[in-house]
């Protein structure tokens, strides 16, 4: 795709933990090109916890698995952008190197509790196996702290369970463990793919806990990628809207909820069913975007209630509305968030 | 044909689907020298029954038994006790060609749109295939009733040549909503029907199971693990835990008092999309569910529970009628068993 | 006949994929789209189109050499000036050029080993279906037997089998094909298992379909392709098991004759005319070599995981190859 | 370095029982090199000689009387007594045992044997037996020790070589025996292997790894360690008498006429093969010299046929060539070669493979009612040197393989069974007359095979070299 | 658990090992009568009969099969016909030799997958890859036979570096090792490469990444274990094959094995010797499928025995 990329024309301020700036990603699949990642930029600041927002399919997991080196080479290919932790580019470290930060200083939570997990080999020893690589530790002791971090995700029974194989371990507790994985070495940022998408509510509450209580012990900073709006109203500082492949809404989570300024957040908000029976929901109409054939202008045109025909031929940037800390893209977002019952009507109280 | 008289009151002409202290135990294999009588109790005496134009949901967490209930409904697996009724008639015993006449009235809708279509069918061919195999309609009036059923949950005539891969997840799940309707059944069971669907998508199909509601008069057993789904779609509920009825009741008296400390707990642990919400009375429950082979004795959720007491674990509080649409299985809403607790 | 690859889908499942995949495959562009993507696969190919013709019409314009015989030529070398094109590759003990020997061999040869691969494809995956869906007693009984036939010494089979029933081209057939229907017994079932609990036969379950419904409208048009692949190897196992009972005297016998028989002669002249076992040998190391590559490229191109690398790149390389590297228009 | 010799076999011998020597892997091995008989044929010239027995005669029409040779001990030490050749006798002719010897040359006959002293017995046949003494060169002496009722792996014979060793499936080891009668041989020790393929086995000469290879293929020799002997095997078509149209003797005659067999020789089989005219080699005594080759000339054959066609016979019925699978070397090609010449006269031949246990049900009665007209290649192995050990079973009526019935021919056959002496040979000779005048066969070939011999060693092979190895025959250089 | 699973299989390994022998002893005896071939075209009819009740050959199939059963549990396995031994001294003389041929085939084959396989598999439609794929494909497409006799004629008869066949020194072992190995090689390296790339293909290993593991440790340590359980499988399947008889090189290398005794044994139709060893190599082959399966379980905790 060759719209001009939504660069941000602000400096990242010196907080910034991350710093993604116009992320191109495509998969090159012989004859179909999929345009995944379509000029992300995004920060996330020390200690803050971000929600990446968006529906199956529109480039959340890609946009990370880029930054951290693991996406599939071939067919996945990084085309553009930059990524900046700690100020350091980590496209310009050699693969040994960023492998080093990426594992250390950046924890990730893997998507799929189940197959992100070694099959072959003990918890304990997938968990001891962070310290023994990154810090260098003794086996004794890095199976010590291994233990020592089951206790902390909450596994009870945790020395017993040290030698069980991930088959032998629920759903919630898998997702512990990989939790426990990712800050055994005390990273600054931990990126969670999509942490509670095959739990059942109660485990889900667990882990949201654990997640935030993590937060306040550690500072540490977090993005958490979910299709959920309940996981981002519950846990966000900032939310990040996702459609295909570039972010179309990024903003403080009250503004995102109370204050949506893209059609397509609240789209997203109205299809929340939230009201007793009787009335009809109110859903986008249409199909989610082929990526490996975007339509011209902007992507979400032909959902879109509001598109003119500017939609159709130019691409509309990233830009401020409201308060700084608020982007959108959408060339009519003021026409938008003005509209009325436009405002969430999330939140139905008891 | 295994017929029981029907009864001839108004309420039971009503009813569509009766299920009565259904249990499903999956016997694991024992080894060769020893023999082990051990099952897991999958399903542990569920009753319920639903009538015309009704929905009903049931709630519960993974493992607990709602695609089970779902699946014998369906005589897809053999109960291995309790009896089911559709539309009066017992259709706990019958054999797989004796069941088929009554599949016309029990549908069933899938929780994944692309693996329930056969990847190998076109559309058309999916919708005719119920049709086919009953042989109700055949040729030039099967086609226009494929036709008709597509354009009732939205598919364009053009796309009747295509393919499951050619559709998106939206549109499968309709061309599984018009080949279930295709039988004119009176019931369609859902299991978790919308859960893997974008929530942009999940609500057009939640309209869609709206209006086919009000147009054609179906019952629904509808599961789903997402509550906000089920208060929007249900009228009733029914709170399932470790293969048993919890607490049965009308949805807005669910969600506005649950009586169940589970389906406390199951309420309080859902994410609301709304950053002010008050998250302070949170129940989260601690834990894990215990296992179906072995339940607890008493009251199988004693274990989690914040009130439990001597007493939940030698007594198995019944499932008691609360009011005239609701049953709750807990001894703290039993007076006199919640004299022996607290005694 | 789909040969659409733009799909709609915003979320492609693997099944999605694998259907498109398929669907690309069953398109004769498409078929060969996937195929140019591999270069070794694209040769196989084409040798095995070029044997196929060659030896469906090559013999029309030779055939009067081959059955007769000439003793002048006898054990001719070949490329021997001044004999004639069917010399090529020289004459065999009776001075027949080998050549066209070679092409009506391979239709023996050829369809023996499809017979084999078809009858015991057909066979294997009728039991293994079966073995598969009651997965209970039934399923267990014709494991068994399976296990039996696997664990019978192949070899041993054969003899036996052609001494109760004489060498002939049908029974070496049906010898062939019983000592390798167990593999498509395990395959079929597996795959079967593991479809069987897919949602749309249970879907089709509950539409009230019967079991024969169930098990050949729904089951085994989605595991044929995987059998296909196990077939197109197998053909390779065939043709050279094909030739050890040829070695061992009890396979096809004289006046057929197969690539086998023919090596299995001609080694006796190894020392002093290599060309009798080589040629025919090299053909049975060619078409397994052949099938075998095929086989592996129907693997990956069958995978959706994989199938990607068999498309020709749609335009020119941009970037670079791995993401470590800074791109060019990186604005820092 | 010893005096040691390696021979390498097609096969591994099964048993070296003394009575089991007639089968052929086992007769390599232990003939001539563990036992011997009391009678014993010259390996050159195919006479009749002394053995065990240093003389015997006639005493009347069914005993005869043996002298046995003195001072000869068993390789166990114990000495060779006439109780010992009694046992030997007996137990080979034991219904017991199905002694292979038995079955092979004395079929159901009993001999009764005496011992008259330590050196001499008196054999009685039940009835007359001229051949009595050259059937003896085939019965092994062994000890006395040797269970009558039970097969043994080995046996104490009196042979010039002891058995050391024999590792099951790699190699049979034998060494000079010191107190043999005859004198010590030049090799001292021999060692015999096998390698089923001719091709391995010729490499083995070739690299020095053995030094002695019978019967190898013609291809597989050069002239620098190849030598070709006659191997008494003889090939034939026997044409089914029984049923027409191979039941006239025109059509029979057409076969005759109608296969090139000249041109067969240097290709198909090897160029030092001869024709063949009687199942017989010429150097049996009883081969007749009047029974004429067949020339080819199939326009004669095609006019014959022509003929009998015009008289009603179905010349173009299906006729069955039968083959044995691997049945000596080209078979395949020999057979085609068949097939494709009799086609060429106009018959309708097809070929077909047997195995052997199934192609000799095929040969011997009773015989399958419904078979096609058959030709059934058969290779005869006649190195025992009378006809009557060859001629009656296969042409005369109560012959197990014979599809003749001829009163003539039957009274032929055994009047030349009784006689003796040159009487004898005449009355063989007018037998096979007789049998080229019935015609029921074409004959073919007598065959030569190949034995590669290595540079150590001189070693000239014989017809006998098919079925024995006499280590003692063989010189170092 | 193990005990009873090993129970359990050896008890399924008995019968289907009778049901084997049954069948082995009933189409053994549809092959033909040994009367034909062991006794002279010239015999009588007499005497092929006397042949057949000396052997027991003459009454009903059934009642010998009941005979030969109940004989075969006091260990007595019959006669060879052909070579007046018992029949299981027969093949307890020649197992040794195919054993010890087919594990170090086996053992050696497996070692060359592991090498050539995870290297070919790392970047795959790399130009090792390629070269390797058509190697190893060729490898498996090529008539050992043919392979045998060509092996003999170059090394041993043009170069004359190694003997051309029969037992012995190290030596000896090199060609037919060697000529086996080739295809199972092959086989062995092919699947290897696929469940590598497979393996590296798979979530868990993009995790190990995820955490930062070296290369080295995310191929050695993490992905390369969860192929060997395929690895086990085809090694299993290959090393049954050879247990059965490696008829083909045993016939041209003159190797004492089981597999040409088989082969005799039916050529000869010495049902004694056939039916022993039937009942050795099954055995062998059922005691394999045991270990396969036990080493499944230490290799893949999933497995449950
Ligand atoms: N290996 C791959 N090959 C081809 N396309 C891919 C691959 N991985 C991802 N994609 C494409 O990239 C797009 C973005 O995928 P991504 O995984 O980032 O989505 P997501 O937002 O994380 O969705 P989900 O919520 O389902 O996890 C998808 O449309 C998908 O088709
Ligand atoms: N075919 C089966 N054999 C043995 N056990 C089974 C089988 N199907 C289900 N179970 C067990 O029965 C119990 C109930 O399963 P079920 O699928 O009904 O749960 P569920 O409530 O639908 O869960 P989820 O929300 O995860 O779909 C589980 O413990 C499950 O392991
Ligand atoms: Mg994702
Ligand atoms: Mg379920
Ligand atoms: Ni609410």
């Amino acid at each position: 795709m060759t719209e001009p990329g939504n660069t941000p024309e602000r400096r990242a301020p010196a907080g910034d933990l991350l710093d993604i700036r116009d992320l191109r990603v495509e998969f090159r699949l012989g004859t179909r090109v999929v345009h995944a990642v379509n000029g992300v930029s995004l920060t996330v600041k020390r200690g803050e916890t971000l929600v990446v927002l968006g529906e199956s399919g529109s480039g959340k997991s890609i946009t990370f698995e880029a930054v951290t080196g693991i996406l599939d080479t071939p067919p996945g290919h990084v085309t553009g952008g930059s990524a900046r932790f700690d100020n350091q580019n980590l496209f310009e470290l050699s693969d040994r190197a960023r492998r080093k930060i990426c594992g250390r200083h950046i924890g990730i939570v893997m998507q799929d509790p189940l197959s992100a997990l070694n099959p072959v080999y003990t918890v304990g020893f997938q968990l001891a196996e962070m310290s023994r690589v990154h810090m260098g530790m003794s086996k004794a002791s890095a199976n010590a702290r291994a233990l020592e971090m089951l206790r902390k995700v909450g596994i009870p029974d945790a020395e017993s369970r040290f030698n069980s194989y991930p088959h032998e371990f629920s759903g919630g507790m898998r997702q512990r463990l990989l939790i426990a994985m990712a800050i055994a070495v005390n990273p600054e940022l931990i990126i969670a793919d999509e942490p509670t998408t095959a739990l059942d509510v109660t485990v889900e509450a667990q882990i949201l806990a654990l997640l935030r209580d993590l937060r306040e012990q550690t500072g540490v900073g977090l993005v958490i990628i979910t299709h959920s709006m309940g996981v981002a109203a519950e846990v966000a500082d900032r939310v990040c809207v996702m459609y295909a492949g570039k972010v179309v809404e990024t903003a403080d989570v009250r503004s995102i909820f109370g204050n949506a300024a893209h059609p397509y957040t609240q789209g997203l908000l109205n299809s929340i069913p939230h009201q007793m029976s009787g009335q009809r929901l109110t859903p986008i109409p249409g199909q989610p975007p082929d990526l490996a054939n975007l339509p011209a202008g902007c992507p979400f045109h032909p959902r879109c209630g509001f598109a003119r025909d500017q939609c159709r031929t130019e691409a509309p940037a990233l830009r401020a509305f409201g308060k700084a800390e608020h982007q959108v893209a959408c060339h009519f977002a003021e026409t938008v968030a003005a509209l009325p019952g436009a405002t969430s009507k999330a939140g139905h109280g008891q | 044909m295994n017929m029981i008289p029907r009864t001839h009151s108004q309420e039971a002409a009503q009813e569509v689907l009766r299920v009565e202290d259904l249990e499903k135990h999956y016997p694991i294999r024992g080894g060769f020298l020893s023999r082990t009588d051990l099952a897991i109790q999958a399903v542990n005496g569920v009753s319920f029954s639903l009538r015309r134009g009704e929905t009903l949901g049931i709630v519960g967490e993974s493992g607990c038994g709602k695609s089970t209930v779902c699946r014998t409904v369906m005589k897809l697996t053999e109960p291995t006790g309790g009896r089911i009724f559709s539309m009066g008639h017992d259709i706990t015993d019958l054999t797989r060609a004796q069941m088929r006449p009554h599949r016309r009235n029990l549908q069933m809708v899938f929780q994944d749109p692309m693996s329930s279509l056969n990847p190998r069918m076109t559309a058309e061919e999916i919708v005719a295939e119920p049709m086919q195999v009953h042989g109700t309609l055949r040729g030039a009036a099967a086609r226009k009733r494929v036709a008709e059923l597509l354009g009732k949950v939205g598919i364009a005539r053009a796309s009747l040549g295509k393919y499951p891969h050619e559709f998106s997840g939206g549109q499968r799940q309709r061309i599984a909503i018009a080949r279930a309707l295709a039988l004119d059944p009176s019931v369609i069971v859902c299991d978790e029907a919308v859960s893997a669907l974008d929530v942009s998508i999940q609500a057009q199909i939640l309209n869609l199971f709206k209006e086919l509601q009000q147009d054609l008069g179906l019952a629904y057993l509808f599961i789903s693990h997402d509550l906000a789904v089920m208060e929007y779609l249900c009228d009733r509920v029914a709170v399932m835990y470790l293969g048993r009825i919890v607490e049965i009741a009308e949805v807005a008296r669910i969600f506005s008092e649950p009586k169940h400390p589970y389906t406390r707990a199951l309420l309080s642990s859902v994410p609301r999309p709304d950053p002010d919400h008050d998250r302070s009375g949170r129940v989260v429950l601690t834990g894990e569910v215990p296992s179906p082979i072995r339940p607890p004795s008493g009251c199988y959720f004693r274990t989690r529970c914040a009130h439990a007491t001597a007493h939940c674990a030698e007594v198995p509080p019944p499932l008691r009628t609360m009011g005239p649409k609701e049953k709750v299985a807990c001894h703290l809403h039993d007076p006199e068993a919640r004299q022996k607790m607290l005694g | 006949m789909s040969g659409s690859d733009q799909s709609t889908n915003a979320e492609p499942t693997a099944e999605a994929e694998r259907s498109r995949v398929l669907g690309v495959m069953r398109s004769v562009s498409g078929f060969f789209r996937l195929l140019s993507g591999d270069l070794f696969a694209s040769i196989a190919f084409a040798f095995l189109v070029t044997l196929i013709g060659a030896a469906i019409i090559g013999p029309i314009f030779m055939d009067t050499q081959s059955s007769g015989m000439n003793l002048s030529m006898r054990n001719a070398p070949p490329f021997t000036t001044g004999a004639g094109i069917e010399y090529i590759l020289g004459g065999d003990l009776l001075g027949r050029p080998i050549l066209p020997r070679i092409l009506i061999a391979a239709r023996t040869t050829l369809t023996i080993s499809l017979c084999v691969v078809a009858l015991s494809l057909v066979v294997g995956t009728l039991f293994g279906v079966i073995a598969g869906y009651y997965s209970g007693r039934v399923g267990s009984v014709i494991m068994r037997g399976a296990d039996l036939v696997m664990s019978f010494p192949s070899l041993l089979l054969a003899m036996i089998v052609l001494y109760v029933l004489e060498p002939y081209v049908l029974n070496v057939v049906i010898v062939l094909a019983i000592t390798r229907t167990p593999v498509y017994i395990r395959v079929a079932r597996a795959e079967v298992l593991e479809v069987k609990e897919r949602l749309f036969v249970e879907a089709a379950r509950s539409i009230g379909a019967s079991d024969f419904r169930l098990l050949f409208k729904h089951v085994t048009p989605i595991i044929l392709p995987t059998l296909f692949t196990v077939a197109s190897l197998d053909l390779a196992n065939v043709m050279l098991a094909e030739s050890s009972l040829s070695f061992l005297g009890i396979g096809v016998q004289p006046p057929d004759y197969t690539w086998g028989v023919m090596v299995a002669s001609g080694r006796n002249y190894l020392t002093s005319a290599w060309w009798l076992a080589f040629w025919p040998g090299l053909a049975i190391l060619l078409t397994a070599l052949s099938a075998n590559l095929l086989s592996s490229w129907m693997r990956i191109a069958m995978d959706p995981k994989l199938s990607w690398r068999l498309e020709r790149r749609s335009r020119k390389k941009t970037g670079q190859g791995r993401t470590g590297l800074a791109p060019k228009g990186a604005n820092q | 370095q010893e005096a040691a010799v390696t021979v390498v076999l097609g096969d591994e011998p099964a048993t070296l029982d003394p009575c089991y020597t007639a089968a052929r892997s086992n007769g390599l091995v232990a003939l001539g090199n563990l036992y011997e008989g009391l009678t014993a044929r010259d390996h050159d010239t195919g006479a009749l000689g002394e053995g065990l027995a240093v003389s015997w005669t006639d005493l009347d029409e069914t005993s005869w009387q043996f002298t046995l040779r003195p001072g000869v001990t068993f390789h166990d030490g114990t000495a060779m007594t006439a109780q010992a050749v009694k046992h030997s006798i007996d137990r080979t002719l034991n219904a017991n045992l199905t002694c292979e010897n038995r079955t092979k040359f004395f079929g159901d006959s009993s001999l009764d044997v005496e011992v008259v002293d330590e050196a001499t017995i008196i054999i009685r046949t039940p009835e007359r037996d001229p051949t009595l003494p050259l059937k003896l060169s085939n019965l092994m002496v062994h000890s006395a020790d040797v269970p009558m009722d039970a097969e043994v792996r080995s046996a104490p014979g009196t042979g010039p070589y002891r058995l050391d060793d024999w590792a099951a499936g790699q190699a049979v080891e034998m060494s000079a025996f010191a107190d043999y009668w005859g004198g010590a041989p030049s090799v001292a020790k021999g060692t015999f292997i096998w390698r089923s393929e001719s091709s391995v086995r010729a490499a083995m000469i070739a690299q020095g790894e053995a030094d002695l290879a019978p019967s190898v293929a013609s291809q597989d020799v050069t002239d620098e360690f190849g030598v070709a002997y006659p191997n008494a095997e003889t090939i034939r078509l026997n044409l089914d008498q029984l049923k027409p149209p191979l039941d006239d003797r025109r059509v029979r005659e057409a076969i005759n006429l109608g296969i090139d067999r000249q041109a067969m020789l240097g290709t198909v089989i090897s160029k030092d093969a001869s024709l063949a005219t009687q199942i017989i080699i010429p150097a049996i005594p009883g081969w007749s010299e009047d029974v004429r080759q067949w020339e080819y000339d199939p326009e004669r054959a095609r006019a014959l046929l022509e003929e009998a066609r015009a008289d009603g016979v179905p010349v173009d019925a299906e006729i069955q060539l039968v083959g044995r699978i691997g049945h000596f070397p080209n078979a395949a090609e020999f057979h085609e070669v068949v097939k494709i010449m009799l086609n060429d006269i106009g018959l309708n031949v097809n070929l077909q493979w047997f195995e052997a246990a199934a192609k000799n049900r095929m040969q011997v009665k009773p015989f399958d009612e419904d078979r096609l007209p058959q030709i059934i290649v058969d290779q005869h192995d006649n190195t025992s040197g009378d006809p009557v050990f060859s001629l009656p079973a296969r042409w005369s009526s109560e012959g197990s393989q014979s599809k003749t019935s001829d009163a003539d021919l039957d009274r032929l056959m055994s009047e030349a069974s009784q006689a003796t002496g040159a009487d004898r040979v005449e009355k063989w000779k007018a037998v096979a007359r007789k049998i080229d005048e019935i015609l029921p066969d074409a004959m073919m070939f007598h065959m030569v095979g190949y034995a590669a011999v290595g540079d150590r060693i001189d070693f000239t092979p014989t017809m006998f070299t098919n079925s024995s190895i006499a280590l003692s025959k063989i010189e170092l250089k | 658990m193990l005990l009873d699973f090993v129970l359990r299989r050896l008890f399924f390994a008995f019968i289907a090992m009778l049901g084997l022998l049954v069948l082995v002893f009933v189409m053994a005896r549809l092959t033909g009568d040994p009367a034909l071939l062991y006794l002279p075209e010239t015999a009588s009819a007499e005497m092929r009969q006397q042949f057949r009740e000396v052997h027991g050959l003459n009454d009903p199939i059934h009642v010998q099969l009941y005979h030969y059963l109940l004989n075969s549990l006091q260990l007595d396995f019959g006669t060879s016909l052909r070579r007046n031994i018992p029949a299981m001294e027969a093949v307890m003389q020649a197992f040794p030799w195919t054993l010890r041929l087919a594990g170090i085939t086996v053992v050696l084959a497996m070692i060359v997958a592991f090498l050539v396989g995870p290297l070919a598999a790392y970047r795959p439609s790399s130009v090792f890859d390629r070269i390797a794929s058509v190697l190893s494909l060729a490898a498996a497409s090529t008539p050992d036979f043919w392979l045998a006799i060509m092996a003999i004629l170059f090394f041993s008869v043009q170069l004359g570096l190694l003997p051309t066949s029969g037992t012995g020194g190290v030596e000896y072992w090199i060609l037919p090792i060697g000529v086996l190995m080739f295809k199972i090689t092959g086989t062995t390296t092919q699947v290897v490469r696929g469940a590598m790339i497979t393996s590296l293909a798979s979530p868990y290993v993009k995790a190990a990444r995820a955490k930062g593991m070296p290369e080295g440790r995310v191929i050695f340590v993490h992905a390369l274990r969860n192929s060997v359980i395929s690895a086990v499988t085809v090694a299993g399947d290959q090393t049954r094959g050879l247990i059965n008889g490696a008829v083909i090189v045993e016939t041209i290398f003159g190797w004492p094995g089981v597999g040409k005794l088989m082969i005799d044994a039916i050529v000869q139709r010495d049902f004694a010797v056939l039916q022993a060893a039937v009942i050795v190599t099954a055995a062998s082959i059922f005691l394999l499928n045991i270990v396969i399966d036990i080493i499944y379980t230490l290799l893949d905790p999933r497995i449950k025995v």
